[in-house]
């Protein structure tokens, strides 16, 4: 099975180069690779429909727990089916919709690395796995929904897909993560056999949160479901196969494949039916309000979605079973839907509803397709979409205690549902003739395939619907609700309160169809929505990012190089001496008496060279001051017993002088540039710091853990070492790795102030 | 071949002091950078391959016993940073060739280079705080003047907050050694170790540990000691860039990581909490200030800040998953902010600029760059399955493990802001169209040497193959960093090996 | 005079950090260069001081005459002048030509690589 | 600006300084002094020659470019503590030899001699680099 996931990576690498080579015919052989996984999945079927599943496991980071391990069971096997067949049929359309294109063969390696990463998350077993796909499949859209790359809305579309999903994925991590934790694995099989474990555990109310951010973002529930319609910017190929059938699925999927884990809780049950409710109603609204093609759809996608996410949260037996069903039957319908769109899209130049109208003659089997796919939107026997709806109406009617307002919900969905199978599948084809910006024809055949053959399939499909729902459908069902059940797929129930709704549903479909553009109308003056929607709040909260980046960054990286010193000085303080004054009182001071009066004076002429220091006006002044402290520190050195250090420190300190001289001669007086209120401010930072530095003194300056090492070097310096002076022997000896060292720094600055002295680029470049 | 344990310092030292002397040959200097840079790659690897096979390898310089002489001392982290710096050096190197302008080669372009990387090995290598100090400066010399080098006026700004803000953390570090001598008597790290651990002062020894948090905290650039990074590396020429980015802030997190898992564990419920706090704030302000800017550099600059609250984040946490997680991260960092650098170099001499607004069309005229691009940029950014994905998700399960639950949220909001900004790149300089040219704009400011591609891209692809790599095959670098976790968290190992089993 | 010299090191801190907080770029160095004294004499004084004798082992002798200044702090004071003075020399160049380059020598008008 | 007082001083005082810097190079060893201090009073006996004649002048005494100073000095620092890696020894082990030498008696001469040798080549390379350049200014 490994092979079959991974396939899609590989095709992906070669596909660009086979475009290459084969421009009209890529998209057909590249086609063969779904094409054969679909076969060779269906080759499951009837082991997964005895009960069994499929699994195959590699480590990959044991060390983490992660595999690569996937498990194929029902579940699983209806969404592989449909990635895989709906994917073959998306990559024959590409080849003709985007025909020409210079960047086709990209396209196909994003497709292809789709695909395989749909595939992998819906077969992924262990938990990690399953996310890195999800993250495949977020980063893949981006790249899809951004393909018309030139056009800032594409750019804007595809960022806004990504943050909205990418947002959800992190949630879904820490969530997984999470519950690996708590249900001590992060294998979902065995996670399945331990949903009471989790159920039980204190953190199993974030975990569900954490998770369904992932699926709802994902899945584009209310309020995360701008992103989807503006994903329109993606070629049509790309809407269909993203938003029919596979990645806005993914975040359904999840919630199946979670409920029998997380599912049955009261909290799920609230909180995943009232997002899937508002998600349901919202989308059905506002598909109304629009006129391109694409978009109507869309919105209607997001209402549908909405509907699965109700059923999973209700989690009764009936709702999962209508869940599945509605899931396969949408998926086919949607897809053909899209496709056509695209394909009238393609011919006429078009895709607003208003200016379309009569292709029937110009566009038959185009026209034929759509008219399929409609019928089963809009639930009319013996199509497939009738069996989903009946079935969703059986379950809405029997759940306890909130039948009435939730079955008039569905009811109202499905209303409207009939109305965008109208004006979608029907209206572009009827009625009088327009005129559009191309003169149009039938599609070619790799554009009218597509659709065909999903809405042949929903008619089928509908036909015979128990060949489907004993094999196919009843092992999901079962994967979803954690229990065996036998499922009777049949056309006809019998007359029935759903029937009755059914026909309900047409009547007020057909009127909302009939006086669409009146609503549209009135819907337009509500056009305030749209500012406290939550696209608004998208755009809101990134210019707030915004904000808050640039006022903090202008906050902290000012530029001005005293604040950054500033900063600095007051953290070393804010860190140490709270910790300092914690250590207790003042460290025990050495009796005064002990100094000497010519160590006073040298005390004495240090610090008032740094009060000149910091007072003088001149330049060389305050130069000649450093230099007094210099050589006040080389005597301090004479004092202690230290002649090396003091011949060095005279040493470099009139060197240093020099340089400074040389440097400095010929510069102006200093002009005060401070305020004094900002000199009274530095002065108390500077003299906290010097007060803080001179306690630490005291402290350690008392404090001895250790005898020190030195006095090895006393005693092995002349017998081991053949020399007296033995700071030099530690400097070219014991620690002669400190003076390399230090001769490299030297050997550095030379090179540096060559270098700066010599070297002007800008300078040589005027010239 | 206790050799292997000098060699990372010397080889570079030997290749700068010849190309010194070959001052007037630039020929000559290119060779010696690629085969010192090549050579330390291959020792380091020899040095990585002893040490996971025998255990820490600790030799005394000069022939005398600790604590009394330098130590060098390879555990697996010393180890991993030392294979790092070669693999930077021999990628920036080979890069320098085709990108560096004749001006700066004649100026000592390489022999700096050469130093900076002795500086870097030297610092990873050493068993000796006094002897670190000094490794800290030769890195840092030859990062002056490696800044400076040029003179053009941005350069002379960024370079002196850069000078003067690393020379207060060199001030403040040698203080600070100087006062634990004093208290302590010693300077061997496994000798102090010993000494610290039964110290009845800790109120003291934990001042310190703050002063040395402070001092390494500038280098490793955490918020909020940061300022001297944004304001200088966008400056030099990119080869420049490319070397600090990878290299220079990693140094201060290494010291971080060592003197906090080695020296300083009196009061670990306060430090490592802080440290703790600190990463935190440190993401968050480094990924705002990215969000910010429109010159590719000068994002990548800003994430480099936001990377390093992730490094010391496992620190912050102490446990053996999260030290590991940041050893791995640190891994990953370097190879993946290195090359960044490198593509904003490609960008800017295809566009002749690094101002988002003047780039753009890279996608259609060079799709190869654009995924040489896209893996780094989407690795930086935690995306599965490339090395960032590993590394980030090591540290939020080690968190999460921890229940420190506001430091996970940080790490994973930054990651969606360093996508956001990722792709910010992405969609200006590569899918945007391409901006017309302003006849200005042609007149770069470095000159361009004839340009050999294959030099730059080479390079850039190695480094990206190898981001790859480390998330396909993500299991040998974990078990190479929960390994060297290992040794960090048990410092038993360490000090025996440099002091014996003494008391 | 351990005491005393904890206070002149304090002072020397306050008065290094007080010049470098300043907008003039000489009186950052010279803030520098002070706080670089700053750091060598506390070096010194931490680790203890004892007046007069040398670490000098003197002829006829294989150790030195107890009790005598501990030399490893001498030497590592040492090795930072040094390193002191390569950093001082480049950046005293660096400010010359930042000066030459920009035209002026106040900090406040170099924060253009910043933001 | 040369005084024929100054570089007629200088001719004799900078044997002897040059001599002195050696002296002090040698006897570091044992009394205070060493190669940084000696390199450092080589160099400034070179820029009192700078002063007296031109930076023309004493380049053309140096013959060899200072920065090549500096790198022979590197190499033989680290030739020096490289010396007894041959031996299977670890790096910079003091290796010594004490020849007898007629007239001096016997001699102690060992690496790290050798070493501060090549810390004395550094410091006048370091330092004449930096004092020429600036001088040229």
């Amino acid at each position: 099975m490994l092979p079959a996931v991974l396939s899609g990576f590989a095709a992906a690498l070669v596909a660009s180069w086979l475009h290459r080579l084969e421009r009209e015919t890529a998209g057909w052989i590249i086609a063969l690779l779904p094409a054969g996984l679909f076969l060779y999945f269906s080759g499951f079927i009837e082991i997964i429909a005895a009960g069994d599943t499929v699994a195959v496991s590699y480590a990959w980071v044991p060390t983490m727990g992660i595999n690569l391990s996937f498990y194929a069971d029902g579940l699983s096997l209806l969404f592989v089916l449909l990635i895989s067949g709906i994917g073959t049929l998306v990559l024959i359309y590409s080849g003709g919709y985007l025909k020409g294109h210079p960047q086709l063969g990209r396209f196909y390696s994003f497709i292809l690395i789709f695909m395989a990463s749909m595939l992998g998350l819906v077969l992924a077993d262990n938990a990690i796995t399953l996310f890195v796909f999800w993250e495949l499949t977020s980063l893949s859209s981006y790249l899809l929904i951004g393909f018309d790359h030139k056009r800032e809305g594409a750019r804007f579309a595809a960022l806004q897909a990504l943050l909205v999903t990418a947002l959800g994925g992190l949630a879904l991590l820490a969530g997984l993560l999470l519950l690996g934790q708590a249900g001590g694995s992060l294998e979902l099989s065995v996670l399945l056999s331990r949903g009471e474990l989790v159920r039980a555990h204190p953190l199993y109310t974030p975990i569900l949160f954490l998770i369904l951010a992932g699926a709802f973002t994902k899945s584009a529930q209310f309020p995360f479901h701008f992103w989807l319609p503006n994903a329109m910017e993606a070629p049509t190929p790309v809407s269909a196969y993203l938003h029919s059938a596979t990645m806005v699925k993914a975040g359904v999927y999840l919630l199946a494949r979670l409920h029998p884990i997380l599912g049955g809780t009261d909290i799920w049950m609230y909180v995943v039916t009232g997002v899937g409710a508002a998600t349901m109603l919202v989308g059905a609204c506002l598909a109304l309000r629009q006129t391109d093609l694409k978009r109507i759809l869309a919105y209607s996608t997001v209402s549908a979605l909405g509907i699965l996410t109700l059923f999973l949260g209700l989690g009764t037996p009936a709702a999962i079973k209508a869940a599945v069903v509605f899931l396969l039957g949408h998926a086919l319908y949607k897809g053909a839907l899209f496709l056509v769109a695209g394909a009238v899209d393609h011919e006429t130049g078009a895709r607003d509803v208003d200016r379309l109208g009569g292709l029937r003659q110009a566009m038959p089997i185009t026209a034929a397709a759509g008219g399929l796919a409609a019928l089963s939107m809009a639930g009319l026997p013996p199509l497939f979409g009738f069996i989903g709806k009946e079935m969703l109406y059986e379950a809405a009617y029997g759940s306890l205690g909130a039948a009435l307002p939730l079955t008039s919900a569905v009811v109202l969905a499905s209303m409207i549902f009939v109305a965008v199978a109208g004006m979608t599948g029907f209206g572009p084809f009827t009625g009088k003739k327009t005129s559009t910006p191309k003169h149009p024809h039938e599609a070619v055949m790799s554009l009218w395939l597509g659709p065909m053959l999903l809405g042949l399939s929903g008619l089928l499909l509908g036909l015979l619907p128990a060949s489907v729902g004993n094999s196919l459908l009843s092992p999901a069902i079962e994967a979803v609700s954690g229990q065996a059940g036998d499922l009777e797929l049949t056309l006809w129930h019998g007359l029935n309160p759903t029937i009755a709704l059914s026909a309900v549903t047409l009547a007020g479909g057909a009127g909302i169809y009939a006086g669409r553009e009146a609503l549209r109308r009135a819907a337009s003056r509500l056009q305030m929505t749209s500012w406290w929607g939550p696209a608004r709040w998208y755009s809101l909260l990134l210019d707030g990012l915004n904000v808050l980046a640039r006022g903090q960054t202008r906050l902290l990286q000012s530029g001005y190089l005293r604040y950054y010193l500033l900063i600095i000085i007051a953290t070393a303080l804010g860190l140490a001496g709270p910790k300092l004054a914690s250590l207790g009182g003042p460290p025990g001071l050495v009796s005064w008496q002990e100094v000497r009066f010519y160590e006073w004076s040298l005390a004495a002429l240090i610090l008032l060279a740094a009060l000149v220091a910091i007072r003088s006006r001149s330049r060389l002044g305050a130069v000649a001051a450093l230099g007094v402290v210099g050589y006040g520190v080389a005597l301090v050195y004479v004092l202690f017993g230290a002649p090396d250090l003091a011949m060095t420190q005279f040493m470099v300190e009139t060197l240093t002088v020099i340089l400074f001289v040389l440097v400095f001669y010929h510069l102006p007086r200093f002009a005060r540039l401070s305020s004094g209120l900002v000199r009274a401010r530095d002065a108390l930072v500077a003299v906290t710091a010097g007060a803080l530095i001179t306690t630490i003194i005291l402290f350690s300056s008392n404090v001895q853990f250790h005898p020190k090492i030195s006095g090895y070097f006393a005693e092995h310096s002349l017998p081991l070492a053949h020399g007296r002076n033995i700071v030099n022997v530690i400097l070219v000896d014991f620690r002669g790795l400190d003076t390399l060292g230090e001769i490299t720094v030297l050997a550095v600055a030379a090179v540096g102030v060559y270098a700066l002295l010599k070297l002007r680029l800008r300078e040589e470049k005027s010239k | 071949m206790k050799i292997l344990l000098i060699l990372p310092p010397l080889i570079p030292l030997t290749a700068a002091a010849l190309s010194l002397l070959s001052w007037r040959w630039r020929s000559i200097q290119r060779v010696l950078a690629v085969a010192g840079t090549a050579g330390l790659l291959g020792t380091a690897l020899a040095l990585l391959d002893q040490v996971w096979r025998k255990g820490i390898q600790a030799t005394q310089v000069g022939g005398w016993p600790a604590p009394f002489g330098i130590t060098l001392v390879a555990d697996l982290f010393s180890a991993i940073m030392v294979v790092l710096a070669g693999l930077t050096g021999l990628a920036v190197a080979v890069y320098s060739l085709a990108s560096m302008d004749a001006r700066r080669e004649e100026h000592g372009y390489y022999p700096l280079m050469h130093t900076l990387l002795m500086g870097v090995c030297g610092a990873f290598l050493t068993g000796d705080l006094f002897n670190l100090y000094v490794w800290f400066e030769v890195m840092l010399m030859a990062s002056f003047v490696l800044l400076a080098l040029g003179g053009e006026r941005a350069q002379m700004e960024g370079a002196i907050k850069y000078v003067t803000l690393n020379l207060i953390s060199s001030a403040l570090f040698l203080a600070a050694v100087g006062m634990l001598y004093g208290a302590a008597g010693t300077l061997n790290m496994a000798d102090l170790a010993r000494k610290l651990s039964h110290v009845a002062e800790s109120g003291l020894v934990t001042t310190l540990a703050l002063l040395f948090l402070v001092a390494f905290g500038i280098k490793a650039a955490v918020f909020p000691l940061f300022f001297w990074l944004p304001a200088s590396y966008h400056t030099p020429p990119v080869a420049v860039s490319a070397i600090f980015a990878g290299l220079l802030t990693k140094v201060g997190v290494y010291a971080l990581i060592r003197v906090f898992t080695l020296l300083f564990v009196q009061d670990v419920g306060f430090t490592h909490t802080l440290i703790l706090v600190v990463a935190g704030l440190t993401m968050v302000t480094g990924v705002l200030g990215a969000i910010v800017q429109n010159e590719f550099r000068r994002i990548l600059s800003f994430h480099i800040i936001s990377q390093i609250g992730y490094m010391i984040m496992g620190l912050g946490l102490f446990t053996l998953p999260a030290v590991a997680g940041s050893v791995f991260y640190i891994v990953h960092h370097i190879i993946v902010k290195t090359n960044l650098f490198l593509v904003s170099g490609v960008a800017r001499r295809l566009r002749g600029s690094y101002e988002l607004k003047r780039l753009g069309g890279l996608y259609q005229a060079c799709p190869g760059l654009s995924i040489l691009f896209l893996i780094p940029a989407l690795s930086l950014a935690g995306m599965p399955p490339l090395s960032g994905f590993f590394a980030k998700l090591s540290l939020v399960r080690a968190g999460l493990e921890g229940e420190q639950y506001a430091i996970v949220a940080a790490a994973l909001g930054v990651s969606l802001l360093t996508l956001l900004s990722m792709t910010k790149i992405w969609a200006e300089a590569f899918w945007k169209e391409e901006t017309k040219r302003e006849p200005k704009q042609e007149a770069a400011i470095e000159p361009e040497p004839r340009a050999s591609w294959s030099l730059l891209l080479w390079p850039i692809a190695t480094l990206a193959a190898l981001t790859v790599a480390m998330g396909v095959a993500a299991e040998p670098v974990f078990t190479l960093a929960t390994r060297a976790a290992e040794q960090l968290m048990n410092p038993a190992d360490y000090i025996r090996a440099v002091l014996g089993e003494g008391p | 005079m351990e005491t005393v010299l904890a206070f002149v090191i304090g002072a020397l801190y306050a008065a290094g950090l007080y010049m470098m907080l300043r907008r003039s770029i000489v009186k950052l160095i010279i803030g520098l260069a002070i706080l670089g004294h700053a750091a060598n004499l506390l070096i010194f004084t931490a680790s203890g001081l004892t007046r007069a004798r040398s670490p000098i082992i003197p002829e006829a002798l294989s150790r030195p005459l107890a009790p005598f200044a501990d030399p490893l702090p001498q030497a590592l004071i040492l090795t930072a002048i040094v390193i002191g003075f390569g950093v001082q020399a480049f950046a005293l160049v660096l400010i010359h030509r930042a000066v030459q380059t920009g035209g002026t020598d106040d900090l406040d008008k170099m924060k253009a690589t910043d933001t | 600006m040369t005084s024929l007082i100054l570089s007629t001083t200088t001719r004799f005082l900078l044997p002897l300084l040059l001599m002195f810097s050696i002296f002090l190079l040698l006897r570091g060893h044992n009394e205070p002094g060493g190669g940084f201090v000696g390199g450092l009073l080589a160099a400034a006996a070179f820029a009192l020659h700078a002063i007296a004649y031109s930076v023309g002048a004493t380049r053309r005494l140096l013959i060899i470019d200072p920065r090549a100073l500096i790198g022979a000095g590197l190499l033989i620092a680290v030739a020096s503590g490289a010396a007894p890696l041959a031996a299977g020894l670890p790096f910079m082990t003091g290796q010594w030899w004490s020849p007898e030498v007629p007239a001096l008696g016997k001699l102690q001469i060992g690496t790290p001699l050798l070493f501060d040798t090549g810390v004395y080549l550094v410091v006048l390379g370091v330092t004449l680099t930096i004092i020429l350049s600036l001088a040229e200014e």
